[in-house]
């Protein structure tokens, strides 16, 4: 084995190994486990940073691939891809453990909190990597098992109920999807993932049979992606804490859906054969539905988290949409949206964090005047916002743009009527957070009777830096995504040269 | 027709009709009666199928040990009387017998659930009935490669060839169930041995007189049977279970029995015969141009002896103290 | 030839009446009963049928295999009637049969939602 | 090759030792076989692997005569599951029953019978006579009987009784079809059977009389009502044993009538009915496991239903007689059933093993009074969920292994139908899985509980919660946990671990059971069709 074969397997088990031996680490080595955490995650970001480099620059093939015996390869595989995802989540791991390390510092349980955080990258480095469509099941369903623990972790009734709804939805998925993958395989045999799709070239598949499979695999991947019948888990599974919301929604669960959404559509059936057997259409309802309905909802809501919950469902929907708009424009935003999207809504999820970890604050009509207290943190928060709503020069304008000109592109107007629509929405569920923070006085009764908050409740008082610097990196992305755009190795640029490598698409 | 039909035709039919009412007769002391009446018919039945080595077997076993088993049982877990109107609602009671049934649905055995019997019942008869209709009303069986057999088998009686050459290994196993079955008594019990148990010396001086000179006895039919296996009906099972009837009785007059053997005696008697045949097959085994439990054709005969000699003593013993264990006066 | 028939047709009824009081019946000591009456049948068919061959002497295998089955039988009978007298001193009491049957007349209707599904979880 | 004998005899003598020894070195003597035991395993079964099905007739005498020990790959692969098993059940028990007074009373029984047990058992997978078959069934039976009732207490002695009417009940039945199908063809040995069976009468009803006994020996529904009580009534290693190895020698033989005596005899609609019933198992099995409240009971419930699975293989190889054979998918669904035993039985034995430790420290098996358990025994509530994930069949596990394959036979069949059941089995299957795992995570006292220094808000509001709803009024007392021993963890991790290790080496496992199925390779054909052949 060379290096090549090697460094996919090392970036995947630099969190696996990490998390293992957490858990065997007693209770009250919160040092080593700080160190082991932070030594994986810089091993796997390092790794993805070469493993970029020599794909992008040197044309690398990076693969590993194991005989499973059962008529499928065990297949690691690095394309863009992957590429893209796999470098979101590295990064965002590293981040975010920083964040979680100061967020549960003097909690409980935290060896099998940080374990099971660290198995859960390992799965959505495992999705981004699959090289075919059963190992990124396999991961898929290992992403499902290690996220439980995680919403329940506080062992609470609602946790645990979200826990249980969190399971019935991602376990009924898994069925379909293992339904669908296993038909496939009977069908198709098997086949690694290739860009533009593999059924279109095989004679033996039926259109009805394509159809049936088509429906299997994206309700199975529906229930993480969240769309909309199916997304109830998501809200429920707020109750978790931060750092876990954070990875669910930015890093690892949602967008491991939306990212097999991308994969099965353009991958497996290719555009050009979903379109051809008339499956996009209902697809793309579902996704404007779920655009417009999320943000519906979320406008209904006064809980902060919530409210980011149901901003998710909506955004992480883009991502679909440009899967299911022809065209390479519309591939290209909704490519850049699976950074973007990650990069905001950690963000915003950071302090959401911040602010119900130090001021106690979880609802909306909490908030006033808070930009004056928090001041820091407060302007994060709006960068990410803004970048949510799509203003410029923040990373979500871009990807929004490119998605419309998209539709466009492919004479499918109703996706910039969506996207406007959305936009308004968003709009709508944002700016009166900023209205409340920045121009409402402050109140004086934040949260409930902490020690610190009881004496200068409207005193200039920040978050620890230890959540407060994951924070800054994070909006700074969100700001660099969009400001930098144009330069070759940021996302948008990426995902140009993903799209363009995936051969021309009318 | 003929004699031997009419006979034929009144022992099936008294067959049937012991067995249906032992199975349905209210009164569970007359079943217990019947089962060995029922155990008696058998064994007519077996020798008038020219099966005389079962015959024996069946009259020691099916009448004799499972009778005494059954009736001691039965004596035991009889209430005392007029205790129906004590307990009307103790179905609901969670150690009532209620909850020791086979099959749940017994439970309430309503309407549905006879229905279900009666039905499942009768399909299965019927099928039997049909099928048997249809067997081949002259089949051989393996009467020929057996008796072509014989000479190279070392006994000269054919179903004792069949036990202890051909089919050696049925034999070790069913020594093992034996084995098994004694195990799980002692374990539930707690005890390896049986001399925790508690004696009675109710008999009468006579009694205990009588079965004293008889014991003696019981171990010389038992020689003579395992001798007459050779070359006639009889061998190590009849020798086994004559002695185990003798144990039980000596037993229940308070004799000396299988209760005063200490725990090494008790196991070694139990096990014999087992760990004989097992010898047996781990020399074979090792042996280097031989099949497991293939014995040396020079000495096979006395091979045999010996370890029909070894599987007696363990017949014999492991069922007596089955019978002791279940017998047993506890006095928790 | 005729003996056989008669034997073997025996043999198949004592199985089903055997089967049929199994089920039926509720008390244990009557269930082992009707075990002992279908091993009954089941030697009855083998000896029966070893008899076909019309010889001075019937077919040795079977009735090595009877021989074998009774001892089995006695076995397992011994151990099923220890059992039962364990459980019937460690619940101190014992159910009179009479009684049984009167109580589940009297349970039928209770319970005859309940008859169709069977209900077996070990925990009252 | 004699080695075949010596599965039978290694156990047997170290049965006899135990017997006669006193004290603590029964255990060890008891070890000791095990370990030898699973020891003769290995070479025999490379030597199946390498030369193919072996055959010793006993005594020397041959086939209509006299007894023969046969030994295919089929037969090896439940060999190899019994000895692994076995060992590490025996490490267990060395732990187990070495406890302390209670426990100590046991010891000189469990080795015993269970050295035998396990002889009958490995004697079950080499016997190819079938009524060597019926003595070896009811040693089997009676051993697992007398390791069921060896607690002593009330419900155990009640399981195991019925136990023991169930399986004599069984023995009977099967024994009936043998003196019908003797009577009729005057064989005993299943290959000389297998040529002489016919479609007659005689045939038929000792094929159904034969199946049925097994059946009930195999706890399939209709007939499973003795299994959950005896299986959660029994000592922890008893449970093990019996779960995840005692139902499987049925199963076998059922495979042997099934596809070695009556290929030819077998009607489809047999098969769909062992089909239905398997589904039928799955569902109600499963369900009932959910509704549990007690852990031993919820993992006895999870035997009926995981049991279920193995018998959608009648229903998909029974059409067209024989013909099924030639297909492709043939050869999944039979390795997909063989590796659905073994997930099984290595999950099932790690599953009670683990809720055996549970109770022990727990002194209860209430899934209420497990609090916290994940945060006090994590290697214990691992175990759990590992052994879970090969229940659901979910990747990485050998469970998947069987799944897939199972699934994918059902689906080139073209009976999809069991596909469905299997998906809504697996999610049952989820539910009660994670519904242990879910009381694991429960925290113990409602103070502490994630409790930050700062009391921060999330603190004060699980304050709350934690007391008002579920903390109750022994909300003071945490209960302690007694210790338990490092080597029962240890073996139950072990099989745990092994449920994963054998879902990566399928390849080896699909060959060794094929080897004389006259079935060709499930994958090859396919995998070198589709990507070329260009990789090897």
């Amino acid at each position: 084995m060379t290096m090549t074969s090697w460094l996919p397997l090392i970036v995947l088990c630099s969190s696996l190994f990490t998390g293992l031996i957490i858990f065997l680490l007693p209770e009250e080595r919160s040092g080593w486990r700080t160190a082991l955490n932070m030594t994986g995650a810089t091993v796997k970001v390092v790794g993805v940073f070469v493993m970029a480099w020599g794909v992008l620059v040197q044309g690398a093939v990076y693969e590993a691939r194991f005989t499973m015996g059962l008529g499928f390869d065990f297949v690691l595989h690095v394309d863009l891809l992957s590429l893209a995802f796999v470098s979101l989540s590295s990064n965002l791991w590293f981040l975010t453990t920083l964040y979680a390390v100061g967020y549960l510092e003097g909690s409980r349980n935290r060896s099998r909190f940080f374990g099971f955080f660290s198995l859960c990258v390992t799965a959505s480095t495992g999705v981004a990597l699959a090289g075919n469509l059963i190992t990124f099941f396999i991961f898929y369903e290992f992403l499902t098992l290690v996220t439980y623990p995680l919403v329940i972790h506080q062992g609470t009734p609602q946790a645990l109920a979200a826990g249980r709804t969190y399971l019935w939805y991602a376990m009924s998925a898994g069925a379909l999807l293992f339904l669908g993958v296993v038909g496939l395989q009977t069908l198709a045999g098997p086949f690694d993932f290739v860009s533009g799709g593999v059924l279109g070239g095989m004679d033996d598949v039926g259109q009805w049979e394509a159809r049936v499979i088509f429906a299997l695999l994206i309700c199975g991947l529906a229930v993480k992606t969240a769309f909309v019948p199916l997304h109830g888990w998501l809200p429920a599974a707020m109750v978790a804490p931060a750092p876990v919301s954070a990875l669910l929604h930015a890093v690892a669960v949602v967008k491991a859906g939306a990212f097999g959404v991308l994969r099965v559509v353009q991958d497996v059936f290719g555009k050009d054969f979903a379109a051809q057997i008339g499956v996009l259409e209902p697809l793309a309802a579902v996704v404007a539905a779920t655009i417009l309905f999320g943000s519906l909802r979320a406008l209904m809501q006064n809980e902060l988290k919530r409210r980011l919950a149901y901003s998710t469902v909506s955004q992480v929907s883009y991502i679909a949409l440009g899967a299911v708009v022809l065209g390479p424009l519309a591939t290209v935003g909704g490519l850049a949206h699976l950074v973007h999207q990650g990069i905001m809504k950690v963000t915003l999820f950071f302090c959401a964090g911040i602010f119900a970890q130090s001021r106690n604050i979880h609802r909306i009509d909490q908030m006033d005047g808070l930009g004056r207290t928090m001041p820091v943190t407060m302007a994060l928060f709006t960068i990410a916002a803004l970048g949510m709503i799509g203003v410029p020069p923040v990373a979500g304008f871009v990807s929004k743009w490119y998605l419309a000109q998209g539709g466009i592109q492919a004479g499918q107007d109703w996706v910039v009527a969506v996207l406007v629509l959305s936009s308004l929405l968003n709009a709508a569920y944002f700016l009166p957070i900023l209205h409340r923070a920045w121009f409402r006085p402050c109140s004086g009764n934040l949260g409930g009777p902490g020690p610190e908050t009881a004496s200068g409740s409207c005193g200039i008082w920040e978050a620890p830096w230890m959540l407060l610097l994951p924070t800054l990196a994070t909006a700074f992305f969100s700001l660099a995504a969009g400001v930098f755009a144009g330069w070759e190795w940021s996302p948008l640029g990426v995902a140009e040269l993903i799209s363009a490598g995936r051969g021309a698409f009318p | 027709m003929t004699p031997s039909l009419v006979f034929d035709l009144l022992l099936a039919g008294a067959l049937l009709l012991v067995s249906w009412r032992l199975l349905q007769a209210s009164d569970l002391f007359q079943a217990t009666v019947l089962f060995i009446s029922f155990g008696l018919f058998l064994a007519l039945a077996w020798v008038r199928l020219h099966a005389p080595d079962i015959a024996l077997a069946e009259a020691a076993v099916g009448a004799g040990l499972a009778g005494v088993l059954l009736f001691g049982t039965f004596k035991r877990i009889e209430p005392q009387p007029g205790p129906s109107s004590q307990r009307p609602g103790s179905g609901d009671e969670p150690f009532s017998a209620s909850s020791c049934r086979l099959d749940q649905a017994a439970a309430c055995p309503g309407r549905f659930h006879y229905l279900v019997a009666g039905v499942g019942a009768a399909t299965l008869t019927a099928l039997l009935v049909l099928a048997v209709l249809e067997l081949p009303r002259h089949g051989v069986g393996l009467t020929g490669i057996v008796a072509q057999n014989l000479g190279s088998s070392g006994v000269d009686h054919p179903v004792t060839a069949v036990l202890l050459n051909f089919r050696l290994y049925d034999t070790w196993l069913e020594l093992g169930v034996l084995l098994l079955a004694l195990m799980g008594v002692f374990g539930v019990r707690g005890a390896h041995d049986l001399r925790g148990l508690p004696m009675r010396s109710t008999a009468s001086p006579v009694a205990r007189r009588l079965v004293g000179l008889l014991g003696p006895l019981v171990v010389l039919v038992a020689a003579y049977l395992l001798w007459l296996g050779d070359h006639a009906p009889g061998g190590a099972f009849q020798a086994g279970v004559v002695l185990a009837a003798g144990l039980v009785l000596l037993r229940l007059t308070g004799l000396p029995s299988v209760d005063r053997l200490p725990r090494t005696a008790l196991l070694s008697c139990v096990v014999v015969g087992f760990a004989a045949i097992l010898l047996l097959a781990v020399l074979t085994t090792l042996a280097p141009h031989s099949f497991p439990l293939k014995y040396p054709s020079a000495w096979a005969g006395s091979l045999i002896l010996a370890l029909e000699a070894a599987a007696t003593v363990s017949i014999g013993v492991t069922l007596a103290a089955l019978v002791a264990l279940v017998l047993v006066v506890d006095d928790q | 030839m005729t003996t056989f028939l008669v034997y073997s047709l025996t043999a198949a009824l004592l199985a089903g009446l055997g089967v049929h009081g199994l089920i039926t019946r509720r008390h244990l000591l009557r269930q082992i009963m009707a075990l002992n009456v279908i091993a009954g049948g089941v030697f009855l068919l083998l000896i029966s049928t070893a008899y076909r061959n019309q010889g001075d002497f019937a077919d040795p295998v079977p009735q090595a295999m009877v021989l074998t089955g009774i001892v089995v039988a006695i076995s397992s009978t011994a151990f099923a009637l220890a059992l039962l007298r364990r459980i019937y001193v460690a619940q101190g009491q014992a159910q009179d049969e009479a009684q049984d049957e009167a109580q589940g007349q009297a349970q039928m209707d209770a319970q005859a939602n309940d008859v169709s599904t069977p209900r077996d979880e070990s925990t009252p | 090759m004699t080695l075949a004998a010596w599965m039978i005899l290694v156990p047997f003598m170290g049965g006899v030792a135990c017997l006669l020894l006193r004290g603590r070195a029964v255990a060890w003597v008891g070890l000791a076989a095990s370990a030898a035991t699973a020891w003769t395993c290995l070479p025999l079964l490379r030597h199946v692997w390498h030369s193919g099905p072996v055959r010793i007739d006993l005594g020397g005498w041959a086939a209509p005569l006299g007894i023969g020990l046969y030994l295919d790959g089929l037969g090896a692969m439940f060999l190899l599951l019994t000895a692994i098993v076995g060992l590490l059940v025996g490490v267990y028990a060395l732990a187990f029953f070495g406890r302390g007074r209670e426990y100590a009373r046991m010891e000189p029984y469990f080795w015993p019978v269970w050295l035998v047990l396990w002889g009958g058992l490995n004697g079950v997978y080499l016997s190819v006579d079938v009524f060597n078959v019926y003595v070896l069934l009811e040693m089997v039976g009676l051993g697992a009987v007398g390791l069921t009732v060896l607690s002593g207490t009330n419900d155990s002695l009640v399981a195991g009784l019925r136990y023991l009417l169930a399986t004599m009940f069984g023995s009977l039945i099967y024994l009936l079809g043998v003196a019908l199908l003797y009577a009729q063809t005057g064989h005993l040995d299943i290959f000389l059977l297998a040529d002489a069976v016919d479609g007659s009468l005689p045939v038929l009803v000792a094929f159904g009389l034969m199946t049925g006994g097994l059946l009930i020996k195999a706890a399939l529904l209709p007939f499973h009502f003795w299994l959950p009580p005896a299986h959660a009534g029994a000592p922890a290693p008893v449970s093990a044993i019996l779960s995840g190895m005692v139902t499987k020698a049925s199963f076998f033989l059922l495979l042997r009538i099934w596809f070695v005596v009556f290929p030819d005899v077998t009607a489809p609609v047999a098969g769909q009915l062992l089909g239905v019933l398997g589904a039928a198992a799955v569902l109600w099995g499963s369900l009932q496991a959910v509704r549990q409240t007690r852990l031993k009971l919820l993992v006895a419930y999870s035997t009926v239903g995981q049991l279920g699975y193995l018998f959608f293989l009648f229903a998909l190889l029974t059409p067209a007689g024989g013909e099924a054979w030639s297909e492709g998918w043939a050869s999944m669904a039979w390795t997909g059933t063989v590796f659905h035993v073994f997930s099984h039985g290595l999950a099932k034995a790690a599953l009670f093993m683990a809720a055996g430790c549970l109770v022990l420290a727990m002194g209860t098996d209430e899934l209420a009074a497990m609090r916290d358990i994940a945060g006090r025994l994590p290697v214990v509530t691992f175990t759990l969920g590992v052994a879970g994930v090969s229940l659901m069949g979910l990747p990485p596990s050998v469970g998947f292994v069987a799944k897939w394959m199972l699934l994918k036979a059902s689906l080139a069949s073209g009976q999809w139908w069991w596909a469905v059941v299997i998906a809504m089995g697996g999610l049952l299957t989820a539910a009660y899985v994670f519904k242990i795992l879910s009381f694991t995570f429960v925290p113990v006292g409602g103070h502490d509980a994630n409790a930050r220094p700062k009391a921060g808000p999330k603190a004060g509001r699980n304050v709350d919660q934690g007391a008002n709803e579920h903390q109750g009024p022994k909300n003071s007392g945490v209960p302690e946990l007694r210790p338990v021993p490092a080597l029962m963890t240890l073996a139950a991790l072990t099989l745990a671990a092994l449920c994963v290790l054998f879902g990566f080496r399928a390849e080896e496992v699909i060959a060794l059971l094929l080897r004389d199925m006259g079935l060709e390779p499930p994958f090859d054909a396919v995998l070198i069709g589709n990507i070329g052949g260009d990789r090897p």
